[in-house]
């Protein structure tokens, strides 16, 4: 598996990714820019919502598998950071959802007056 | 195949940088004793045995705290102590028994054990290394330096802490703890998170990185293995509380509305964040007290695990559940009906791991040979005690139930059954067992057994009452009770059962400390155990292993007992193959560690009083701490600067075949 | 791996046994077993008073059956095994190893399932009780009773939502109590906890489990008392240096009881008439300094008290018998130049604030300072002398807020550390006329 | 050195057991450790918007979106840089190298510059305060918390540039020194001054103005480009070299990892909040 590069020429270096790089940053740009006039656009609610939060997730991946190379490492990498990914992600899933319960409503400042009054 | 294992032994791989002298602001320290040898060290033993050293003594100070705390609450109505300093100390005693012993002592066991237990050198990053022990120690110092100010009263830190362990918002605002010690815990807690992150992505990075040529993951020793899953636990679960510890200094130093309810902030949310690390810190506590039973339970058996995959993946899956049952310790908070019992259902769930590996310990016993040697009974008092608190943790699952228990003395015992039932009693074998490998010497046996009866009774008759106390209706951190209330017998025995469980933990350490001068000499191997630590020489010598072991089987060091011949002449080779490289390469001492977690004192220390001017002999040199914060951190990034261009250098160690170790430096 | 065989070890084999016999000998040597171990105190969770206490309670001990059979039967296998495959000599541990056996995949599995199993039989109460303890049931809503208890540093106030009083300047407000939640027995009581500061929790064991009064947020439990009774209750949430005597009392009366009660509550402040103005050279009932109190006695509850805290309750509400005009007439004049009507209110007399609990019938009350004095005289007067010494850093103490001396340094305000025995003589006639 | 360096695979270390180099896992445990970090974050702030307390600040009537999006295209192009950066000394060219990681650092401070900009004009403008609204509260704290992160990223990347001129034969700490001081007030300058400071030009502001009130931190930033320039001569064999590509590498993890928080919170933060 160590066995060194038989191919020991003074050539052999990684082959340059340059102009394929290049091709991604004009991908992203290009879906920013969707996403910018998206929101302007006269249409559902929820398909914006949709197409955004689809949108960040390409861009997202486009930059972890290309630029940061997670497509031409080992796979572990790849593994590793999701673990991270996904407990981040289900716990701001579970939280937004407690918070948005109706058990947890905060108190509006209108209750809170009438509170303070009473005592009075 | 050789080349490949000399290439492994070489921590730096072929991208080491050859080394060059000269672009050092500091000689580079070579002492390898004194002082200077102790700061500076990179040695994965020599830092296990600080963190080690540091965390007993910090274990003794929450136990002393803890016996002030049994001595106020002996009888009713007692003014032993006052409500503030009382208030103090059992923050203090969480705080301290939490992140200062138990957290330190896990880590102190990864540090010596790990590299030992995968087969290499050190750990892979040496100076990070250092330096997380000594961020480590600067967050001990913030935590506790409150405490000067009941001595010095010049050292205005209004005393200690006193927002208990997880100071739930708003108690740790402004208007409600105006005190500094507040501010220095906030601090205190993050530095101890950074020096905890740290830790765990080296710890990560060595086991899953370091392992010796054939020592497959799943041949791992459980220890490493549960040090693994926890290291994982630590980098996932403190960046919640980091931000929550942000959000509260913003509220106190920058008049941000996070916590503050007048501007429309949830404390609630203080709770949510502390405890999706909190929960997780649990597992944190536990997870390597398992591992070591699961190592010390086959040795004393002479029989391997049993379910040793099944250990395995029930550990990885406390350490995920543990992510999913935060809220159960809100239940009384009124998260909705549907929140708490998905809540409580995941909690039960996670019964289930935990309970699959104590059926694997039974398992282990069954048809062995026990020998009930010290760190033995130890690790079986673990089993019993532990279940026994994972019991009450069940109890606690029934959310409606919980409402009746939380926050009360069964609270207490449950936790205690856990966190010294389980985590201390495993300590309490793990360092009995290890300490002749590491010293050199055994512990006698009949003080060991001695010690253990007095902290098992002691144990238990401080605790179990408290399950009484708490379904009689006392709630905790109350600095005082009344008589007719029906907690003073309860109360009593406690108080006393603490007493004889100091006397068992003095008689503990007092009994290491003679051994560590007087105790037989230990051979390499004094248990007959299984994993490559006992393969090597007691102290371990500096490189650890003369040759990089190649792993046969999952419990090494016993498959080689058993086949001889075969691995003396593997050993022989690879110590040949690796001299023909070079020798073994060393990684240098450095003094950038200590030196930046100095950078990292001076600006946290400073950070924290901020908004208070600067006095020197009775007159005000600055109107804020922020020069002397901005000093700190510059000294902390010069430091890192120079860390960086200094490069891991290294020598080189040549074993004779007489087993003489020479030294050599410079370029190979 | 050659060891002698030393002599202690006998000693250890029998340590089991002797654990097993001092423990025997603590319990039967203690003279006060049954009351230790019936758990009967006044804040047991396990003798209950009440519906959802009851059912958490049952719950509980569903969890208890469960882990106990789980208990016996590991521990027994853990027991068998450790006595069983002991080592039992030298030759034993120098033999042979053992088979060198990995594990069992189907007892795996099959222990797995059956702690599954166990598990459900504690999950199917508990999502029920959720549930059930979370709100009132239906068919009792329209019988239920409001109340919003409101946690402060370190006391409790109550508000009967539903029950209207007159205020003297026009208007009508709820009813407002301080630390004693009267209630109807019988009848399911809805209680919103709220806050004004910190964290704080309502628990009343025997009644019901705690919930936490959450700042900005609502939070609702209910309870209801079988029987008339007098319920300890506490703050059962760390929240600050008072924590542990931040206490406070619910008293279920019967029906008719509470009516009466409740009529009384609702008229403003009782004034002293003038008709006895003869008796007020009268000596002052209260000798102040004759008062002796140990800092370390139990002062909440004297014998009386605890043997009959509900009768105790029905005294305290029958007006003081040799009350002295004058004297009560000087301590409302205090009430006021002492400031204490700044931070305390008392309905149809002078007191306005709102930061102290409304003392309007506080004579009433069976206890003052949040449950930890009983309400006599003495201890009342002993409350206003020192009240730092018995709440460690209540508003009380510095008279609401603190003064900055010339040092930069904040001092209790001096007006109220410096009551005179006289002074407090006369604030107790007058606290204690306000039945 | 160069017929070694021919020999380095960059997608495998055959020094260590999975064959990640360990300074890769490193960082890779890191981000995912840094992912649960800005996961709280990001959650605190959507808490609050999705449960506002009366009279909280409207966002939309705060933001700029024009500006922001044009921030969020530089902090991309910056990303290619890095990429380019890495991609350059993994083929062994130093020279091309520090190009990419000034161009990754300008832009950097592009982006810096933008937010300090944004921040201010909330504050003075707006009059949006880190404690007058939680929705300045948690906006600040999270955007500053990412802008932290995006600073530190460049004093690191100044750090690399700095050290891709260690000379060989050793030696030459002070004139490293210097370099790097040199660096830092650039680039600190730069994005706490003057990208900031043309903002406002764009916006309309007088540039002469600009230049006469705060004439000290420009001869600063001045001199501080001659003496990068000057410094940036090249000086001899240097010790870095295409094994070092690991290190470029983790820090353009890093840096990437900055970005992709940054692609969340655009439109968790900011977009979203136009519906």
């Amino acid at each position: 598996m160590s066995a060194p590069a038989t191919t020991a020429d003074a050539g052999h270096h990684e082959p340059s990714k340059f102009h394929f790089y290049i091709q991604i940053a004009m991908i992203l740009s290009v879906i920013t820019g969707v996403e910018v006039v998206l929101v302007y656009l006269p249409i559902a609610k929820w398909f914006v919502v949709t197409a955004l939060c689809t949108l960040s997730a390409v861009k997202f991946m486009f930059v972890i598998f290309f630029f940061m190379h997670l497509r031409w490492d080992k796979v572990f990498c790849t593994i590793l950071f999701f673990i991270g990914l996904v407990l981040a992600g289900g716990t701001m899933w579970a939280l937004l959802h407690i918070f948005g319960a109706d058990a947890s409503k905060p108190l509006s400042a209108a209750m809170l007056e009438t509170a303070h009054l009473a005592i009075a | 195949m050789a080349e490949a294992i000399a290439k492994h032994a070489y921590t730096g791989g072929a991208h080491a940088p050859v080394k060059k002298a000269t672009f050092e602001l500091f000689a580079r320290p070579t002492a390898k004793t004194g002082l200077v040898g102790w700061l500076t060290t990179v040695d994965h033993k020599k830092i296990g045995m600080l963190y080690g050293g540091f965390a007993i003594f910090f274990f003794l100070v929450g136990g002393l705290e803890a016996l002030l705390i049994r001595t106020q609450l002996i009888v009713p109505n007692n003014h032993f102590l006052e409500a503030q300093t009382y208030n103090e100390l059992f923050t203090m005693h969480g705080t301290t028994m939490i992140f200062l012993a138990v957290m330190p002592l896990n880590a102190a066991f990864f540090n010596l054990l790990i590299p030992l237990q995968v087969g290499a050198r050190d750990v892979a990053f040496p100076r990070l290394n250092s330096f997380s022990l000594w961020v480590w120690v600067v967050g001990a110092i913030l935590l506790n330096v409150g405490w000067l100010s009941h001595f010095v009263p010049a050292w205005k830190f209004g005393g200690a802490p006193s927002v208990g362990w997880f100071g739930y918002a708003p108690l740790t605002s402004k208007a409600f703890t105006p005190q500094l010690s507040t501010d220095l815990w906030v601090f205190g807690l993050q530095v101890l998170g950074l020096s905890s992150i740290v830790a765990s992505l080296n710890f990560i990075v060595t086991i899953i990185n370091m392992r010796a040529p054939g020592l497959t993951m799943m041949r791992l020793p459980v220890f490493t293995w549960m040090a693994l899953v926890t290291s994982f636990l630590l980098i996932l679960a403190l960046p919640a509380i980091a931000i929550a510890l942000v959000e509260v200094m913003f509220d106190r130093n920058f008049g941000t509305n996070f916590f503050e309810v007048s501007g429309g902030g949830q404390p609630i949310l203080w709770q949510h964040l502390f405890w999706v690390f909190g929960h997780p810190e649990v597992y944190i506590l536990i997870l390597p007290p398992m591992g070591y039973v699961s190592e010390i339970l086959p040795t004393f058996s002479r029989k391997p695990l049993f379910g040793y995959p099944i250990i395995v993946f029930s550990g990885v899956a406390i350490g995920f559940i543990g992510f999913g049952v935060w809220s159960h310790h809100m239940f009384t908070t009124g998260l909705g009906n549907v929140a708490t019992a998905a809540f409580a259902l995941a909690t039960m769930a996670i019964a289930v791991p935990t309970g699959v590996k104590i059926f694997n310990w039974i398992g282990t016993l069954w048809g062995g040979q026990i020998m009930t040697r010290v760190p033995m009974m130890f690790a079986l008092g673990f089993i019993w005690m532990f279940m026994l608190g994972g019991f009450s943790g069940i109890m606690h699952s029934a959310a409606p139930a919980d409402a009746q228990q939380q926050d009360s003395y069964f609270v207490i015992a449950h936790f205690h059954y856990v966190l010294i039932g389980g985590a201390t009693f495993a300590l309490l074998a793990a360092i009995h067992y290890w300490f002749p490998k590491f010293f050199g010497r055994m512990v006698p046996e009949f003080w060991g057994k001695l010690s253990f009866w007095l902290i098992f009774i002691g144990f238990n008759c401080t605790f179990f009452p408290m399950h009484f106390l708490g379904l009689n209706g006392m709630p905790r951190r109350t600095w005082t009770y009344d008589s007719n209330m029906g907690w003073n017998e309860g109360n009593l025995v406690a108080s006393c059962g603490a007493y004889l469980l100091g006397l068992g933990i003095f008689t503990y350490f007092a009994v290491l400390i003679w051994s560590f001068f007087k105790g037989k000499v230990a051979g390499n191997d004094p248990w007959d155990g299984r994993t490559m630590e006992w393969s090597i020489p007691s102290p371990p010598p500096e490189h650890n292993f003369a040759a990089i072991p190649t792993v046969h089987a999952r419990d090494a060091w016993w498959y080689e007992k058993h086949h001889q011949e075969e691995i003396a002449q593997e050993r022989a080779e690879h110590i040949q193959a690796e001299e023909s490289h070079g020798g073994i390469h060393m990684p240098d001492q450095s003094w950038y560690p200590i030196i930046a977690a100095f950078g990292l004192l001076i600006g946290t220390y400073n950070m924290a009083q901020l908004h208070h001017p600067v006095e020197m002999f009775n007159k005000v040199i600055f109107a804020t701490h922020l020069p002397l914060a901005i000093t700190g951190l510059c000294i902390l990034v010069t430091a890192c600067y120079l860390w960086s261009l200094e490069g891991p250098g290294g020598y080189h160690l040549h074993i004779a075949p007489d087993g003489k170790v020479t030294e050599s430096r410079g370029d190979h | 791996m050659t060891r002698t065989r030393p002599a202690y070890r006998k000693f250890f084999r029998f340590a089991p046994a002797f654990l097993a016999g001092l423990g025997l000998v603590l319990l039967t040597s203690c003279n006060k077993v049954h009351q230790v171990f019936s758990l009967s105190g006044p804040q047991s969770t396990m003798v209950t008073d009440g519906p959802v206490a009851a059912r958490q309670w049952d719950l509980f001990m569903i969890t208890v059956y469960v882990t106990t059979f789980i208990f016996i039967v590991v521990g027994a296998v853990l027991a068998y095994a450790q006595i069983k495959f002991r080592a039992k000599s030298e030759a034993d541990e120098k033999s042979e190893p053992p088979h060198q056996g990995h594990g069992n995949p189907l007892i795996e599995i099959g222990l797995i399932a059956a702690s599954v199993a166990l598990l459900v039989i504690i999950a199917i109460p508990t999502v029920r009780d959720i549930w059930y303890t979370h709100d009132v049931p239906d068919e009792e809503k329209g019988n239920a009773l409001d109340v919003t208890a409101t946690g402060y540093q370190w006391w409790f106030q109550f508000k009967y939502d539903t029950e209207m009083v007159k205020l003297p300047a026009g208007g009508e407000t709820p009813l407002v109590t301080g630390n004693e939640l009267v209630v109807p027995a019988g009848r399911p009581i809805r209680v919103q906890v709220r806050t004004v500061d910190v964290i704080h929790s309502f628990w009343v064991p025997k009644l019901a489990g705690k919930v936490d009064m959450m700042p900005n947020r609502a939070n609702f439990l209910w309870f209801k008392a079988d029987r008339p009774g007098y319920y300890y209750g506490q703050c059962a949430e760390y929240c600050g240096e008072s924590h542990a005597i931040m206490r406070f009392r619910v008293i279920a009366l019967a029906q008719p009881d509470y009516d009466k009660w409740l009529a009384n509550q609702k008229q403003p402040a009782r004034s002293v008439t003038a008709k006895s103005l003869a008796a007020a050279a009268s000596v002052p009932r209260v000798q102040f300094a004759s008062m002796k109190l140990e800092s370390g006695a139990a002062l909440s509850g004297s014998p009386e008290f605890d043997a009959n805290p509900l009768a105790a309750w029905h005294k305290q509400q029958d007006v003081e018998k040799d009350e002295d005009p004058a004297l009560v007439a000087k301590g409302r004049q205090l009430f006021s130049d002492k400031t204490c009507v700044s931070c305390h209110s008392i309905r149809g007399h002078e007191g306005i604030g709102v930061t102290g609990p409304d003392l309007t019938r506080v004579g009433s009350r069976s206890t003052v300072a949040a449950g930890v004095l009983e309400n006599t005289p003495q201890l009342l007067g002993e409350w206003l002398r020192r009240p730092n010494h018995y709440k460690p850093g209540n508003k009380m103490w510095f008279g609401g807020f603190k003064v900055q001396d010339t040092q930069g340094e904040w001092q209790p305000n001096p007006k109220l550390s410096e009551l005179s025995d006289a002074e407090i003589n006369a604030l107790v006639s007058y606290l204690h006329s306000l039945k | 050195m160069n017929s070694h360096a021919a020999t380095i695979d960059h997608h495998h270390d055959a020094t260590t057991a999975t064959g990640i180099p360990n300074k890769k896992l490193l960082w890779w445990a890191f981000l995912a450790s840094d992912c649960m970090f800005f996961g709280a974050l990001i959650s605190t702030h959507l808490v609050y918007r999705l449960n506002p307390p009366p009279g909280n600040a409207v966002p939309t009537q705060i933001f700029n979106i024009e500006l922001t999006s044009f921030s969020t295209f530089i902090l991309l192009m910056s990303s290619l840089l890095m990429a380019l950066a890495v991609n350059a000394i993994q083929r062994g060219n130093v020279r091309s190298t520090r190009t990419m990681l000034l161009g990754t650092m300008f832009f950097g401070c592009l982006f810096l510059g933008g937010q300090v900009f944004e921040f201010t004009h909330f504050v003075y403008v707006k009059k949006m305060t880190l404690s007058n609204s939680i929705f300045g509260s948690t906006f600040f704290t999270l955007t500053g918390t990412h802008g932290t992160h995006v600073a530190i990223g460049v004093l690191l990347l100044g750090m690399m540039y700095v050290r891709t001129f260690k000379p060989a034969q050793g030696g030459g700490l002070l004139l490293n020194f210097v370099h790097l001081l040199a660096v830092c007030v650039t680039f600190g300058v730069a994005f706490i001054w003057f990208v900031p400071g043309m903002i406002e030009v764009v916006y309309g502001a007088s540039f002469s103005e600009l230049l006469r009130e705060h004439a000290i931190p420009f001869a600063a930033g001045i001199v501080g480009l001659i003496a990068l320039i000057a410094l940036g001569r090249t000086r001899g064999a240097v010790e870095f070299g295409e094994k070092n590509a690991i290190d470029v590498e983790a820090i353009g993890l890093y840096w990437h990892f900055v970005d992709i928080v940054w692609i969340i919170i655009f439109t968790a933060v900011y977009l979203l909040e136009y519906l």
